[in-house]
């Protein structure tokens, strides 16, 4: 072997590692490592591959379930959808790369996660995407956003897969901290599942995919560090993505996993063919030798240091069932792609690199998976802020005004600037476009549909971590269910700042905790998710942003909902409380809206000032269960025709949105009457939650008034579905009147304006 | 005055366009090919009144700020 | 009827036209890879929508030169019906079986949209079944999509009635508004002299079932099918 | 041996790209700008047994048959 250097502090600065790390490797190999070595552990110990700051917490996270077939551990999580079919779906982050570089950052980042999901055996059929960014007012966030969605369509519609939701979230903390989480979900039989577990001693590994080149050496480390302007100088590690290559990748993946010869699968993401080889070795207890020579390379005269380290997209290991080896690689020609055994599983649990036969690392592969360093980080509290002040008298503002400034906000406004560049219909599943509470794709040959939905709130969680993080989850499954949908289980990406601060590792344990308790009162395991720390630059950190991701099944799909009224003369009914929750929230709201005068100076985006100012409302976990049940229970009974959540923006914001027009089909309004003449303000835009806004036909408002009784759930008739005008009476005078066509103007043209198309 | 601007991805990146186009090559029958980069290129004309230094200055910046991503980009100018 | 759908190894539009000619319409369908030059006595083939070998070049540039692409110009040739889906149509045009070319969307992006289309000449085998007028709902996807053609062959194209297709607003009337991408003269699909070749970039398939929204698609595969019963 | 081939739409075709960059450019304050159009440039690298006339003849084929699409592309192309 190369001969051992001596490790310099500057040497294990670079490599993101600590004296202790350093000690804790000497033992480990009972010498001192060579350069290769100390690569190998610098990414396997880095936060993003070991989670060594979040692991601790993450226990705590309910993870089974009869649907659960598979939990937290592999590429991606597994639920039984029945009839014999399972879909394996996750959420990982790419937030650092898509500062760098939006386009390729945001690419990679849809290129990976969906290798994780195929790499199980699954055919990847829906993907979403939560994004946040900095306030569009400053070109460089816009430059951001525009490259980071061209990259997500760039790569998903070239791979073929429809995008078919997500969110986007505007907030001046993403202004250097750019999030991208992208999710993808597969579907398979439940009996072709594949493992990344490198089983049978003298199995041969086959190499398959892009060759490898320098790129992104470091990319995990750089993940797990605070930006800083010399990180200008890591530059050359970004890495481009080959959409093309991974849709062949893809048909050759799963052509292949039906000959039978395939042990074992898994895609080199983060940290490349050292992650791989490792962890595949570590999940099995055996070894793995390979030879480096044998990797297919793109550059010349690269060392084993970079061949480990190399971030290269579009890459795969195998392992093949012994003497098999040909069937696979035949496979893989005729879709064009190197595939070549560069080495053999071995019983002695070591991963062992050779160049050229000769030795240039050796290392227990469980020490750098399951035995790699946990951190018990320091936890503080903050210290609390001062109470609210008393809530000022009866408000009388311009509530049609101040509804057309919400609509006008990028907070609030359509998404369709964004969605239109995603193909969303590829592989004529998509039941449910873009735009409503949840996306559905059916499942053919079958009576199911699944809905998807992504969820996060930072500035909830700033406030109240713990909550926030609740409401999250309750909002994701309150999307869920108002398409009809049963939610079975989650993935989450936890987005937050540098964890070696007290109050970002206490935050991490308020938000792993706050998302376990509502998890287990909704009944949706979680099956897997990403951690993405250090989301700092220059110390400004982000709010702590837990992203969720829901699945559920819809069956039959005739249960299937969307969030718009259907018809003139429906009853729409509130689910849920009118106003609720604690005092300390429903006067800050009140305050808050007293403040907002005058209204609009030209162009200010109002809404988010506003609600950046709100504190975190109460989350009663028992209502929010009950109320879920009700919509289901009047959605299976064919009472409820449409349904929406009330979240962002209140009752009135979710109003409009009903009755906004989609493909075609023009606008409709409502009547509504407030019982409540006090509180208009609170009843129209306060964001309680546990709220659904659903339609019934007039002669079925008595059933559903019964189902809510019976499920001790709140509900009030609001008034009815009319033509073009949405209008508000409180006692005897009309609070709002704004036609619908005229709102739905302001709210689509919001992002395309900052985009504006100049021919 | 004419400028002509190239922009090319750095040698250090990899290039999947080149490269499929450069697989696409020898697939029907151009075999002595060894590597193909693709690039952008870019027209520019200008006010006859700027001075050839002026256009320079102006290219320059316009290439560099605007044509190219730094990142993972370069390029290389000729004004005609 | 049996359809063949080509399949490059970039397409990922093959399946839905195969599940909407096979299942929605119960024809008898069948995959053929890109480098056969067997047809297998398919009456009709369809060159379907995707990325067929990357198309970093441009698209539909490689494909023409692809094994299968000879054997659909000679079936075109014989008279065969021959359907190119958007990458299929932008093949088509790159192989020379209908003229001219695709530039970037006017907005230089992606579009998936629903669209609004009126059927402008119902003689030829894949519009037999509808009315000279009608405005289907129907889907696109696309970066590319912008039809070009020098004036002279424009003249020509609409004097033979060539044009089969172009983007309206939901009452029929051809705006520039309702153009998604810029196409001259708002053409969304074309046909080649004699009727048998149809690019267009809308996706019928995409619109073959309530489900999915519209069901317009439907009524082009069932002239195909009729046309040749 | 090395050729750069360059691809450029026809005076006569609009140019999507072309146009918008040139707004973008004038925006942001570069107003002396008269026309700004995009194509494309390709490094084509040969064989080294090739000799330049080969090259040459192999660099026009490949531009004329699969760079450039005749109907809105012209090229040129330069052998170093
Ligand atoms: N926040 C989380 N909640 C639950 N499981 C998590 C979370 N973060 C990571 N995991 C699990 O840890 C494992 C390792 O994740 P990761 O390193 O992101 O996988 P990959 O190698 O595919 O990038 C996965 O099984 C993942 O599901
Ligand atoms: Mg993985």
């Amino acid at each position: 072997m190369q001969a051992n250097l001596s490790m310099t502090a500057e040497v294990l600065e670079q490599h993101n590692l600590t004296q202790a790390e350093y000690d804790r490797i000497l033992s480990i190999l009972g010498r001192s490592p060579n350069l290769t070595e100390l690569g190998i552990f610098s990414v396997m110990w880095s936060e993003h591959c070991s989670y060594k700051s979040s692991k601790l917490h993450l226990k705590r996270l309910p993870t089974r379930g009869p649907q659960v077939l598979q939990g937290p551990g592999e590429n991606a999580g597994i639920i039984d959808i029945g009839d014999g079919y399972a879909v394996a779906f996750k959420i990982e982050s790419h937030n650092h790369p898509s500062f760098v570089e939006p386009y390729q950052g945001a690419a990679t980042g849809v290129g990976g996660i969906l290798r994780d999901i195929f790499t199980m055996g699954a055919r990847p059929i829906a993907a979403m995407n939560s994004l946040r960014f900095g306030p569009l007012d400053q070109p460089r966030n816009r430059q951001i956003m525009e490259g980071v969605v061209a990259g997500i369509a760039g790569y998903g519609n070239c791979f073929g897969v429809p995008t078919v939701g997500g969110e986007v979230v505007f907030g001046e903390c993403y202004s250097q901290n750019p999030l991208v989480n992208a999710f993808a979900l597969g579907l398979f039989r439940k009996d072709r599942i594949f493992y990344g577990k490198a089983a049978g001693i003298g199995n041969p590994v086959i190499y398959v995919g892009a060759k490898t080149g320098r790129d992104g050496i470091h990319g995990a480390t750089m993940a797990s560090a605070e930006f800083d302007e010399a990180s200008e100088s890591k530059r050359p590690n970004v890495q481009v993505g080959d959409p093309f290559l991974e849709k062949l990748l893809l048909e050759a993946c799963l052509e292949s996993m039906k000959t039978g010869a395939v042990v074992g699968i898994q895609d080199m993401g983060a940290a490349g063919l050292t992650c791989s080889t490792c962890e595949m070795g570590g999940r099995a207890d055996t070894g793995i030798e390979i030879d480096l020579a044998k990797v297919p390379q793109r550059e010349e005269g690269m060392t084993p240091y970079e061949i480990m380290l190399s971030e290269s997209q579009e890459r795969m290991l195998l392992v093949a069932e012994r003497g098999r080896e040909e069937e696979i690689v035949r496979i893989f020609r005729k879709w064009e792609i190197d595939a070549v055994a560069i080495g053999e599983v071995t019983g002695d649990g070591m991963l062992r690199i050779l160049d050229r036969k000769a030795k240039v690392a050796e290392i227990p592969n469980r020490a750098l998976t399951d035995e790699a360093p946990l951190y018990n980080r320091p936890v503080a509290a903050p210290t609390p802020t001062s109470p609210a002040p008393a809530p000022p008298g009866a408000l009388s503002m311009d509530w049609g005004k101040l509804l057309e400034c919400f609509l006008a906000s990028p907070n609030l406004s359509s998404r369709e600037w964004v969605y239109r560049q995603y193909d969303h219909m590829v592989r004529t599943n998509t039941v449910q476009f873009p735009g409503a509470d949840a996306a559905v794709v059916r499942v053919k040959n079958t009576r199911k549909a699944l809905a998807m939905s992504l969820d996060g709130n930072g500035r909830y969680c700033r406030q109240d971590p713990r909550v926030g993080a609740q409401l999250a989850v309750a909002e994701s499954c309150r999307n869920l269910v108002c398409a009809g949908a049963r939610p079975l289980a989650a993935t989450n990406c936890l987005n937050m700042g540098n964890p070696e601060k007290p109050e970002i590792m206490w935050q991490m344990t308020q938000v792993v905790e706050g998302m376990a308790e509502a998890c287990l009162a909704l009944g949706t395991p979680i099956t897997g998710g990403n951690v993405s720390l250090y989301n700092e630059t220059l110390g400004e950190g982000i709010d702590p942003t837990p992203v969720i991701g829901m699945v559920g099944l819809i069956e039959p799909l005739s249960r299937l909902r969307s969030s718009w009224f259907v018809q003139e003369g429906h009853r729409v009914v509130l689910l849920g409380p009118l106003v609720g929750g604690a005092r300390g929230y429903s006067s800050a709201v009140r305050h808050s809206l007293a403040r907002l005068q005058p209204l609009r100076e030209r162009g200010a985006d109002v809404y988010s000032r506003w609600v950046s100012r709100l504190p975190c409302p109460p989350l009663d976990l028992d209502l929010e269960v009950r109320v879920q049940r009700a919509c289901r229970e009047g959605i299976e009974s064919g009472l409820i025709l449409s349904a929406h959540d009330c979240s962002d923006g209140g009752l009135a914001v979710a109003l409009a949105e009903m009755g906004f027009s989609r493909d075609g089909a023009g606008t409709l309004g409502a009547e509504i009457l407030l019982p409540r003449s006090d509180e208009v303000g609170e009843v129209l835009f306060a964001e309680y939650p546990s709220r659904i806004l659903v339609t019934v036909a007039e002669g079925n408002l008595a059933a559903l008034e019964k189902i809510a009784v019976l499920q001790g759930v709140p509900v009030t008739p609001l008034g009815q579905v009319v033509p073009d005008v949405l209008s508000v009476r409180s006692a005897d005078s009309v609070v709002l009147e704004r036609s619908v066509a005229s709102l739905e103007e302001t709210w689509r043209n919001c992002l395309g304006g900052f985009f504006a198309d100049p021919l | 005055m004419k400028a002509k601007v190239f922009v090319s991805l750095k040698k250090s990146v990899l290039d999947p366009q080149g490269k499929t186009i450069h697989h696409s090559l020898q697939n029907i029958g151009f075999g002595k090919i060894t590597e193909v980069r693709q690039g952008k290129f870019f027209e520019i004309d200008f006010d006859s009144e700027l001075t050839r230094k002026e256009v320079q200055a102006e290219v320059e910046k316009i290439a560099r700020d605007v044509l190219t991503n730094p990142v993972i980009e370069e390029f290389s100018y000729r004004i005609e | 009827m049996k359809f063949g759908v080509l399949i490059f190894p970039g397409s990922n539009c093959e399946h839905d036209a195969y599940h909407a000619v096979r299942k929605v319409l119960g024809q008898p369908a069948e995959f053929i890879w890109h480098q056969s030059t067997d047809l297998r006595d398919c009456q009709a083939i369809i060159v379907p929508g995707g990325f067929s070998y990357g198309d970093y070049l441009r698209t539909g540039a490689i494909a023409r030169f692809s094994p299968v692409m000879g054997a659909v110009r000679r079936f075109a040739d014989r008279g065969g019906l021959v359907l190119g889906i958007c990458n299929g149509f932008q093949i088509l045009l790159e192989t020379g079986l209908l003229p001219g070319a695709m530039l970037r969307n006017r907005g230089l992006k992606y579009v998936c949209q629903q669209v609004s289309i009126r059927v402008e000449n119902v003689r030829i085998p894949f519009t037999a079944l509808a009315r000279e007028g009608d405005v289907w709902t129907i889907p696109i996807g696309h970066m590319e999509g912008n039809y070009t053609l020098d004036a002279e062959s424009l003249r020509s194209l609409e004097r033979n009635r060539q044009v089969v297709f172009r983007y309206c607003a939901a009452d029929g009337e051809i705006t520039a508004g309702a153009n998604p991408n810029g196409s001259v003269a708002n053409v969304a699909g074309i046909c080649n002299a004699r009727g048998n070749v149809l690019g267009m970039m809308p996706h019928p398939e995409r619109a073959s079932e309530p489900l999915l929204g519209s069901e317009d698609g439907v009524r082009l595969f069932q002239s195909m099918i009729r046309s040749r019963s």
